[in-house]
């Protein structure tokens, strides 16, 4: 088994952030064997409500012993339901891929905006398998200081952190990539809105670094059985799928 | 006493009458830490061409109320790698495999049907003939009964499978569709495939999908779906497959009371990838509860009012 | 400024392109506590045959995933009652009053048409080709474009008032029964009616519907009534009325994009009975806040993929 | 207006019996009004999810100040996800005819299981209205002691009760109409399962007695407009429609 369908008790679900919150639920057998940027697919309709049909994907956020945690933001019908729930939680998982992280050299995690989410436990799973706080650079962008809800989160691992604002109501005033300007041989793991993921992938092929972006698409299934999660692949009308050949990509693999 | 699970679909036995639709459950492997494989009737696999098929760009699904649109454009692997590969997986389940096959033509038809006949482990072969018919001006073939007709009779002469022919609701008359394809040779049909449906974002004025169009199913679906399958059920004499919707066990049992001798599971799985397990277990033990010996006393058992 | 929510189906003028959906909004006065009448494009009313009909036995209507199952009968008090009684209520409320009619014969229709239009108050008759032709052997007028050329062409002749001919979605191809209602000489076409379905009680397993069959509608039909609505409007050249599961202002939105000239709410009257006059603020916040000067400008402007 | 479409505050959703709840909301235009024997429909699916679709229709069970109360009993979907709303509840009302009050005379409530429901406010109007105790008699059937939820309820107001039970547990061990043994000349009010009904209806009529009648019947508009809650009249081929004609009809213009 790599996969399960279970109930998970919800420990909290809090919000974090405008609209944003955190929701902590346990599942042991998830949090054994889940790889950062590998994903869950929640039940968000009622019992007993046919609507909204679908499960919604989200990244895992941290792992912390039994507990697994998302973050979310509010944005549509399944997460206004989300964020009302309180005592347990539909879920399918871990899906999709996950990061690859290189046997040794350093890591820049790149997130922005929400693409945080999957990123925290980036950094905790690279700090488990041995990796250096020095050998790791946290960069991070957001449109404003408010939308930087768990960077304590980071701070706490004793983790190097630099932060960019479109506003500069926080850290360098600019783009994330303006950050991207440390020394040496770097594999670069990035999450956020498409324009920026593509910027961190020009600039990592300038530099001539390994890039893995993290993809988002509508979902059905989540597990490769529905076809329906494709994204444009690096040649014409060849097509990769989100859920099963992702959500982690090479960024030289994908059209982004 | 156990009650009798097992179901007939022409000289096609099934351990029961649970199967999943084509498309919804990839090739079997997809599910396999959800459901016991074996257990099920059988397992439809996604619809395969002659060549592969990279399918329509995204977006290719939206979600709509209690339903889905799909485009998915018939991506798949293609015969020879479906052969090769997936069917090496499928044996293995020990589960009945029928496969669904689409094409552009005629002929399309014909050499899959002929060429998967001496497949080991395929048992059964589901025709799907919503596709466009290239030669016809891109009319579906599933909307035309002379079409319908045309399709089932070649392929019977190709294939000593049982031959199931998948009809499109999209028609003013479904049980024209499904005598054309009894008349054609069809050991049995199975309805319904999606209904042709759209959505538009009112944020970019945009079809929510790439392809404009897609094919709705989900429980929205499920009354049209049950309609036809009781039409269907009344005016051919061989046995209907029922789809659309199903997502329960009560679901289940309200396709087999209108006429169908078998059921297929489809967005339901993307909702509760253990339903047709569930499912199978579900029927069972309705069957024990109402002691009914086998489940082919429901099927058609439906109570209709006097006059 | 203020954006025009005017718009024109032939030559009809109406405030807004709102309408009530035949059979969900009563003759009007049923809403009076919800809604302001008078701010409505138009009332559509309960269906009107020659004679009072009785209607079905209950149960009528039943629940389904985001819809419902209705087999009222077409139950109403007849053409004499709905002009001495039911349009003196309807006259002052000062809002167009479109009369939806049912017949079992071509003169059944024709003669509703000719006595309607001498009626004060009527503003336009929306004809149902939905009903079974008794003369045909029961097959509905609306799924056959031959008979709906005749009703449409037969009444005609009999009225000068703006007509509409309501299609029913249970066909092959609507673009073919639109088209034929136009060359019949129809205003404009609404759809779509109801698509036919079922639902069984798996403990008495009888219909849940006195009637078997009934007629489903509300949100699950959304998607299929938005791409009929679409064909058709590309279709034809008379103006378009779109219904089918609209409950908010962006479902509204959604149906003018894809061409509808104006909508029609039925179901989620039943769900929220202040939804008409909050979707006829909607549009009107919609346009302004886009600065859309006029409707007619989101009239069929979806965007469609370029090839 | 005398209907109104509100969100309502929930004051308590309470179990009070097996399965049954009683809902308690503030809804102060509808307390003004309502009769005895009307109805509200009340929304029971989620904000943001479209089923179930159909609002579900409750009789009016108590009018106290603002507040009113529904009783109901846990059945399916709606009323499942009803017994978990704590914030606030959509409903339309009030609906309905309701009981008609004779003059004067004696009046008899009848109920039989959950038909207890409309009958608590009856016996509140009719005190309001200024019937004396000893001109109402109380009389209620049930499967089980179990299934009397509310009967303190009616001790408080000071009401003559008289119950009968089918196993006996209960008061009378039979049925309730064998409690209609009262002399004079009666009212009576029923709400109750159709057998039930029938027989109380049958009983009216031996003794002459005016027996006015609450049915249900499914529901989609509440208010007269889709024609769906028609039940059979006297007469074939007519019906007539519980939500406007009734809930409450004379026992000889339908067939129970
Ligand atoms: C692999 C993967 C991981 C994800 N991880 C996270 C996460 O950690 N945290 C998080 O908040 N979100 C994440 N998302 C996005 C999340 O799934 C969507 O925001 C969510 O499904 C929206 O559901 P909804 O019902 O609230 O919105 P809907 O009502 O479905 O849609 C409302 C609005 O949200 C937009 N939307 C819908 N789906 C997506 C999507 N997949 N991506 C972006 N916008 C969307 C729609 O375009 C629409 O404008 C992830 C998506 C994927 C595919
Ligand atoms: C005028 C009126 C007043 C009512 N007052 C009350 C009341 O005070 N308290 C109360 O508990 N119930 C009352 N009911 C019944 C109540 O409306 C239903 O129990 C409720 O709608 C069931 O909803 P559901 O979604 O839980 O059940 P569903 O999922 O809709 O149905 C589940 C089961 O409940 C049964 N059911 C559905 N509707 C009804 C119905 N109208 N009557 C009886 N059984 C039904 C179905 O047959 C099915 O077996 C009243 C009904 C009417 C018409
Ligand atoms: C994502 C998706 C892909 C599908 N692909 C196929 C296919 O390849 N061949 C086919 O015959 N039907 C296909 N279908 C139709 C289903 O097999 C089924 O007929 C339909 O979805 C109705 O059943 P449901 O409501 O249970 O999903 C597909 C459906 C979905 C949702
Ligand atoms: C209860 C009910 C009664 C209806 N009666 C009529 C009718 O008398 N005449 C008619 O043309 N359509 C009738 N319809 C169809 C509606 O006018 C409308 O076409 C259909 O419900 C789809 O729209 P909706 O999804 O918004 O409800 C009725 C629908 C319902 C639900
Ligand atoms: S979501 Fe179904 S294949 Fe990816
Ligand atoms: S419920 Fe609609 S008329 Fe009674």
């Amino acid at each position: 088994m790599n996969q399960f369908l279970t109930k998970a008790q919800i420990i909290e679900n809090v919000e974090v952030g405008p609209k944003i919150l955190r929701l902590t639920f346990e599942a042991e057998e998830i949090a054994e064997i889940a790889k950062s940027g590998q994903f869950v697919m929640l039940k968000t309709a009622t019992e007993s409500s046919d609507d909204p049909i679908l499960r919604r994907p989200f990244s895992i956020h941290r792992v912390d012993g039994k507990r697994v945690s998302i973050l979310y933001k509010v944005v549509g019908r399944g997460t206004t339901i989300l964020a009302k729930q309180q005592d347990e939680i539909d879920l399918v998982g871990p899906l999709g891929n996950g990061f690859f992280f290189p046997a040794e050299g350093s890591l820049a995690i790149v997130g922005g905006g929400l693409g945080i989410a999957p990123l925290l436990f980036v950094a905790q799973q690279a700090l488990r398998q041995g990796y250096k706080e020095k050998d790791i650079q946290i960069l991070l962008g957001a449109r404003t200081s408010a939308e930087f809800p768990v960077v304590d989160d980071f701070r706490q691992m004793g983790l190097k952190i630099r932060t960019a604002t479109d506003d500069g109501s926080a850290g360098h005033h600019g783009l994330v990539t303006e950050l991207m300007d440390m020394k040496g041989n770097w594999t670069v793991l990035t999450c956020g809105p498409a324009p920026m993921m593509r910027a961190v992938a020009k600039k990592c092929e300038e530099k001539n670094w390994e890039c893995q972006v993290s993809l988002e698409s509508t979902m059905a299934c989540g597990m490769g059985a529905c076809l329906g999660c494709a994204v444009q692949g690096n040649v014409k009308h060849e097509y990769k799928h989100v859920c099963k050949d992702g959500p982690v990509f090479q960024a030289s693999d994908v059209c982004l | 006493m156990k009650p009798k699970l097992e179901v007939e679909i022409g000289n096609l036995r099934l351990k029961n009458p649970v199967m999943t639709a084509s498309g919804t459950f990839g090739y079997g492997r997809e599910y396999e830490d959800f459901v016991d494989l074996q257990g099920l009737g059988a397992i439809i696999v996604k619809g395969i061409s002659l060549e592969p098929r990279p399918g329509n760009p995204p977006p290719r699904i939206v979600e709509t109320s209690c339903g889905m649109l799909n485009a998915i454009g018939l991506e798949n692997v293609g015969l020879k790698r479906f052969v090769e590969e997936k069917m090496v997986v499928l044996r293995r389940y020990r589960t009945s495999v029928i496969v669904n096959i689409l094409g552009d033509t005629i002929e399309d038809y014909c050499h899959l049907c002929e060429q998967l006949s001496d497949v080991d482990g395929v048992s059964a072969i589901e025709v799907n003939i919503s596709c466009p018919n290239v030669k016809k001006g891109g009319v579906a073939f599933g909307t035309d009964a002379k079409m319908v007709n045309e399709v089932t009779g070649a392929v019977r002469e190709k294939t000593d499978l049982p031959l199931i022919i998948k009809l499109s609701p999209n028609v003013t008359d479904i049980t024209l569709m499904a005598r054309a394809a009894e008349e054609g040779g069809a050991d049995a049909v199975s309805l319904i495939n999606t209904l042709l449906g759209l959505a538009i974002d009112v944020k970019t004025r945009k079809p929510k999908l790439a392809n404009v169009v897609g094919g709705l199913s989900g429980p929205a679906i499920k009354p049209v779906a049950l309609r036809m399958v009781w039409q269907t059920a009344n005016a051919v004499s061989v046995p209907v497959i029922g789809i659309g919707g199903i997502g329960s066990t009560r679901d289940a049992i309200e396709f087999l009371l209108a006429g169908a001798s078998a059921i297929q599971i489809g967005t339901a799985n993307f909702i509760n990838p253990a339903v047709t397990g569930e499912i199978v277990a579900g029927i069972h033990d309705y069957l024990r509860d109402n002691d009914i010996k086998s489940v082919s006393e429901l099927v058609g058992a439906v109570i209709l009012p006097e006059g």
